[in-house]
């Protein structure tokens, strides 16, 4: 199991900040699809993964336990 | 306090300045971001902040290093509020000590510049007549970012 | 206070931020210049400043507005101590905001360089060893100087 | 008469802070002169002066009343 978790317009779009799913051994690049699949409205275009606090690339592999944020465009400051 | 944090409560700037001072240190610069009233015409009533605050202060960390390694000798401090924050009030604030003056404004703006890339914060601004999460649709990861006219 | 002014009692920066503060703010970038224990491998034990008080102030002023023209929609203040200043003190303040980031650097920066060109104040250290009146012999009126390093 | 004032190094050098000299009608540069001559120690190669607070020329002539201000260097911030 891996934990997603979902940020601003994201949250709202999701309906929920956080959720549970069995990834394990799949990529960031399959995380998105699985999202965009469940949630065709999420506008995902410019969203970036963190997994486990990092910024991660398409290809990094997702292990069981991990957390995976997604990050829309940031506005801090 | 943390050298790198987000915070909840009204942030004192100086607190941040304080803890960056050392005898060597000839410069001080400080940064205040505060929340504007008119953007483009259009007033804002207050904005709302939201961090994914373990990840925020890790990258906040990891901008002072990069600040600390491109002009060594400085001492850099970043705090960051979320909630809701009324106009005036401070968003972030970042301190820099250097022994000269030019480094200290240099890495001082690099930082914001960086913030506005790299921290996972969103800001969702609250006007008369609706909200909206702000976020610079076009940029691009770890590519500097122009201002964004969103807030200072 | 004033906007732009010398003073002799220790310098509390909050109080130049907070007065250029305005709701269209969206930045604002403090300065401070402190007594830097060591330059160059000598050990300063405390500066004396003097200035031509009223041109001084004057001067300040005339900076301000020269900032105001160059980044339309900031507000500036300056202070500078005059008097002995112990290691770490705060000889020099400036506060500038403005709607955006950018112009609140620039501009800040630009009255630093500006009050070491034109500011009749002027610095002696005084080492372990002996006092000296700090002043660049090679700068010229009205020409950009370089960073003295005599302190930040 | 005009007020002449001496500071920082100059004043220490001149050993007075301030004098008052019947140079009225003279210009800037024939006060530099007068002063030269009356300290030939004082270092006036990269000073600068103020009439009434404000930097003048050369060839300003001072009038009965102003204050002339010899400014060495700077060194403020």
């Amino acid at each position: 199991m891996i934990t997603i978790f979902y940020f601003a317009g994201l949250r709202e779009a999701a309906g929920v900040p956080q959720e549970q799913a069995e990834l394990d051994g799949r990529t960031v690049g399959e995380l998105l699809e699985w999202i965009g699949g469940k949630y065709p409205h999420l506008p995902l275009d410019a969203v970036r993964v963190a997994v486990n606090e990092e910024y991660a690339l398409p290809e990094d592999v997702l292990r069981q336990g991990d957390t995976a944020a997604l990050i829309p465009p940031v506005s801090g400051g | 306090m943390k050298a790198y944090e987000i915070v909840t409560e009204p942030i004192d700037p100086q607190k941040y300045a304080d803890y960056v001072l050392r005898p060597e240190a000839g410069a001080v610069t400080l940064f205040t971001g505060h929340v504007r009233e008119w953007t483009k015409g259009v007033r804002t009533l207050y904005l709302a902040y939201e961090a994914y605050v373990p990840m925020a202060e890790k990258t906040l960390r990891q901008i002072g290093e990069e600040m600390e390694a491109k002009w060594p000798g400085t001492r850099a401090s970043i705090a960051h509020r979320i909630g809701e924050l009324a106009i005036g009030e401070i968003a972030v604030v970042i301190a820099v000590s250097s022994p000269h003056r030019k480094d200290a404004y240099e890495a001082n703006e690099y930082a914001i510049e960086r913030i506005k890339e790299l921290v996972p914060i969103w800001k969702k601004e609250i006007w008369e007549d609706g909200t909206e999460w702000i976020g610079d649709q076009r940029k691009k990861p770890d590519v500097p970012a122009a201002d964004s006219g969103a807030n200072e």
